[in-house]
């Protein structure tokens, strides 16, 4: 299982695979990789997630539900799709693929992927935002599968840079992916990090945009637009792709590609998304960043078995 | 009217009840809103601009309408208007108003841990610190709406760069009948015995708690609440100082790191005054658990039970 | 004089001109706009001022030469080229022009256009970086003619774009003009006011680029390259243009015709420089920001009647 | 070998020397140089970076180089180390070596007045506050290139981050001969009658030469250079000032402000140390004046005439 893992279709070692660096990360053998056989319906995975999102959002209203929904099929593409390796069992594990999750607040829909993996007990997933919980309402490196700080926006693509270069200087065949908002790309941060990774040919980072078009308090056009995003990265040296992002076939596709290209460019795959995906009244609406569903309609979307 | 509202309503309301007939104010916003925000969105579309999630460029944009004119209000959480621009903040306001006149207005919500499900990222226990580093900044800290609110008129008439810290959740009123004086900077609530307690911020509603259960024990706490933290009168606080032994610091940030207790240090130890100090607020270390905002106190050693107990200790000392 | 100077060609003045606003800024008729005829040979004042600048910086070597070598012509097209209009006796005359230097380091050449225009005694000139005197190694706006603070880089253009907002919306009819650093433009907080400008459509701001192509370690491209700047600037909705930053009859022209085009884009002149400028040893040297020529060859370069 | 250099050049010159051996030290720079730093691009150009004029990517960069793994140093000048970036450090460096590990050495040069021609921008006066104001932050400030070069071990031997704040100019050789112990934070240069001058930084030589002047008149002044600003040996220190009944603090930044001088009013509260205090530091304004170092330390009042007059007057009252 575990070596099929590390082969499976989208999963790209240059070289021989493993080599030895300084010290730290050699390859000890102690990874379980859950990179996932095809038999995996993607599509199907994405809906159990969207309803226990929900549902989590139903038992917390402090989360953010309209951000949440936007990602989910970003990250099962990611986790269930055979892109990233890693290792429930052992979350730093060296011979991981590292995902930042930049956009922290708008990832609670990781919590039911997290724990459906192993990483920790499903029953914390009762407990989100409650005292004594690890799970709170944006997420921490506290909780067994995030690598870094969030809740402030702009800091995760930097970072990423930053271990992509470490590890393309330790010569670790590993990758970085990130997955931003798309107003977080306003952080003049972000775009510092963006010529880096041009400058040092960072082939080993990928960026994930959460595109679904909508900040805080309106349309991101209506605020401070990229206008053609795709462009701008672009003229910035980067390799970019576009695809919807709620199509976990598509996504599952175009990320497997994008990981196993290496032009010496850095990446960007800009997902199409729509915020509050699948909910009445959050769909399309310019401010569902702050808004939280009544509990009946939460109700009528999940029926009567959504706390399984 | 004293129905309890957020902070930021009630001085929201009172901006934007004033740009009808003040033309010169100009709101700006990094991607943060209320719901009185919309009325201005909408109200005065000319003087209302949203700088999208981009902390550095609210207060350059900032500083540059108020060097056209403009009495400027910016607003966004508190971690991120004073920390992830604090280098614009020295420079372009506290640096810059030091040679050319402007009036440029930080509201930062999220005071201390009102941000409770957030984490430490939205928690903010270092921005009294930070902005009492800078001079020719006027901070504010206020303890209820009313408060918040009367800051709007303070704003409008005095020139520089100023710091209003706000709390992001709705707390009880506390200024009634009476509106405090801004000039005077802080508030006696009552006098005590030995001991007062000086808290700014949400920590007064906690002080006021505190010595509510020690009266009933028999001992009369002093209170004032301190809510500017850059330009209170010193006479008139160091002649109420003087009435006491003892001092208690309350503030829901680090202690012991430059921030209401440093500046307290400095008015005791410049004026002489035979205080013993207790400082009560976070120590040293980020802490990610969750939990409501009285049991985050309390196990901060903040709380209402918690302090109760240290102040209790101290007397005895 | 007064009225010619401000009719004078590359001045536009949308509408009838003077507009009455709030409270502040109304035209008082106070201002003494020193916009030059076309009798004065720029490129004969550039040769001056870079005398000059060779001289201050002989008796004061703290003084950054190389940067402020690299930005002359600019700043005479600007000052002497009919472009600007400003006064003197009043720097912060509401009806000037405003200008942001905000790579203050490199603008030690402003001190000699400073005092000819007679914004203060040249006899300041003899006591640059000396105890007692206003003129620093950087420039603040304790010195007339200077807008905001300088030193830190970065922020010209934010608090530029937060002043042309402010113009446009008194309707005030006034334009705004930032000289920064290439590499200046690293910073993020650049590109935030560049999206800024360009979604709130001021063309009234105009970003001089003094592009040495030259930070402060290295040549700027083996640091952290722009590539195409100009294609970065376009693809962020910028008008943008190139030209010969040392040649001031092409400079006057560019600026005078960017000055006139209101198109609501924000517009951007990229000026192709040389760091240190007419100083052998310094041009095409990489550290030439932190070089300072040696006495011998600054006497060389002056001749002996370099202190007039 | 005790040739005065630059705080820089010695530290810089111990980490080339440690690169070829520890493959583990990463050096990042945000285009701020210096003739050692040369040889460190040219040696090691696989773990040395320049990041450009982008301080916030310098942080966050140097976070991800130590997340996998990394021994970094970061390099910039002091202001913009601190300021620029200031969230940044806060979010990736002290918050997140609260739970990962990890290791990063903020070189800042420039401290206090260093940049005298540079006016206020390049001067500054709010680093120790700043990052005193973080947990989990070490941070030095080294009076001579002899500590700041002892300085590279420590950072390689412990992890966490760190600020180290130095001068830019080349100061005189304090330590001589004997190293003094980076353990305990602080080293007694000598002991005094009743009156203890603390200094960090450029001011231990400002002290030094008081206390020199002071021994002229018959009076002896005990001086202390604390050059550890968070994690000092506390009983130690704490035994020294018993001896004191005067306490002088000097420190090139804001005084009343957060900076060394609230170090130590909070370690004399909590310890209850009878202690009078004279806090010697630059007033809370901005200063645009030029002048040598020393000409500006006269008109800011921490000059050495300056500051021996206030002492004379602090010991008189
Ligand atoms: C530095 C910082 N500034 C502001 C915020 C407040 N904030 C939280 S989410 C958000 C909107 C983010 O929009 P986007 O990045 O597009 O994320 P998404 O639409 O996926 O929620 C803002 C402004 C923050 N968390 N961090
Ligand atoms: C925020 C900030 N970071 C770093 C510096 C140090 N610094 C001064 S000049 C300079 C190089 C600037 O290069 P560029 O902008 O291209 O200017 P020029 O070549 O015209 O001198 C640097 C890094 C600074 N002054 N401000
Ligand atoms: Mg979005
Ligand atoms: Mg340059």
């Amino acid at each position: 299982m575990r070596e099929a893992a590390r082969l499976a279709p989208g999963i790209h070692l240059p070289g021989d695979g493993f080599i030895s660096f300084f010290g730290f990360g050699q390859f000890q053998g102690s990874g379980y990789s859950v990179v996932i056989a095809n038999s995996i319906n993607l599509s199907d995975k994405a809906h159990w997630v969207w309803r226990e999102t929900l549902a989590i959002h139903r038992r917390a209203p402090e989360t953010r539900i309209a951000s949440s929904l936007s990602s989910i099929e970003i990250f099962v593409a990611l986790y269930y799709g055979g892109i990233l390796e890693f290792d429930p069992q052992e979350p730093f594990w060296d011979m991981r693929d590292r995902c930042v999750i930049s956009k922290g607040h708008g990832s609670i829909c990781m919590y039911p992927i997290l724990a459906e993996l192993g990483y920790f007990p499903r029953s914390e997933l009762q407990r989100v935002c409650q005292t004594g919980s690890f799970l709170g309402g944006i997420p921490d490196p506290v909780i067994p599968g995030y690598e870094t700080i969030n809740g402030s926006l702009g800091h995760g693509l930097g970072v990423a840079t930053g271990m992509a270069l470490g590890l393309r200087r330790k010569k670790h065949p590993r990758s970085v992916f990130v997955v931003c908002g798309d107003g977080e790309l306003h952080e003049g941060a972000n775009w510092e990090a963006i010529m880096f990774a041009t400058q040092h040919g960072l082939d080993n980072l990928h960026l994930i945009v959460d595109d679904n078009k909508t900040a805080m308090l309106d349309y991101t056009d209506n605020i401070l637009s990229h206008q053609d995003l795709a462009a701008r990265l672009e003229a910035f040296g980067w390799q970019t792709v576009r695809c919807d992002g709620h199509d976990t076939d598509a996504l599952q596709t175009v990320l497997s590609q994008m990981k196993s290209t290496n032009s010496g460019q850095p990446k960007a795959l800009l997902a199409s998304t729509i915020k509050g995906r699948g909910v009445p009244g959050l769909e399309n609406q310019p401010l569902a960043h702050i808004l939280n569903p009544k509990r009946e309609l939460l109700d009528s979307l999940l029926g009567d078995s959504s706390d399984e | 009217m004293n129905k309890p509202r957020a902070m930021r309503d009630e001085l929201l309301e009172n901006i934007w009840r004033a740009m009808d007939s003040n033309k010169e104010i100009f709101f700006v916003s990094a991607d943060f809103g209320s719901p009185v925000l919309d009325r201005i969105r909408s109200d005065y579309p000319e003087r209302f601009v949203n700088v999208g999630v981009a902390e550095q460029n609210l207060i350059n944009v900032s500083a540059g309408l108020a060097l056209e004119g403009f009495q400027v209000f910016a607003y966004a959480i508190a971690p991120f208007i004073t920390m992830r621009c604090f280098e614009q903040i020295r420079v372009s306001l506290a640096l810059l108003s030091e040679v050319r006149q402007m009036n440029v207005n930080l509201i930062g919500v999220g005071a201390g841990y009102s941000y409770v499900m957030s984490g430490p990222t939205h928690q903010c226990y270092e921005d009294i610190t930070l902005m009492r580093s800078l001079p020719n900044f006027q901070i504010f800290s206020p303890a209820d709406h009313k408060v918040a609110g009367l800051l709007f008129q303070h704003c409008v008439d005095h020139s520089g760069p100023k710091y209003l810290r706000l709390d992001a959740q709705v707390l009880p009123t506390i200024y009634e009948d009476a509106a405090p004086s801004l000039k005077k900077g802080f508030h006696v609530h009552q006098a005590g015995d030995t001991t007062c307690v000086m808290a700014t911020g949400y920590m007064l509603h906690t002080a006021l708690e505190i010595a509510a259960s020690f009266r009933q024990q028999g001992i009369e706490l002093g209170v004032i609440d301190l809510f500017d933290l850059a330009r209170f009168d010193q006479t008139e606080l160091i002649a109420e100082l003087q009435e006491y032994t003892h001092l208690v610091t309350m503030e829901e940030g680090f202690h012991g790191r430059g921030g209401m207790d440093s500046l307290l240090f400095e008015l005791i130890a410049r004026h002489d005054l035979d205080l013993r100090m207790l400082n009560l607020g976070i120590d040293g270390k980020y802490r990610f658990e969750l939990g409501s905002r009285v049991e985050l106190h309390e196990k901060a050693g903040i709380g209402p039970v918690a302090a109760a107990k240290r102040i209790s200790a101290f007397l005895e000392r």
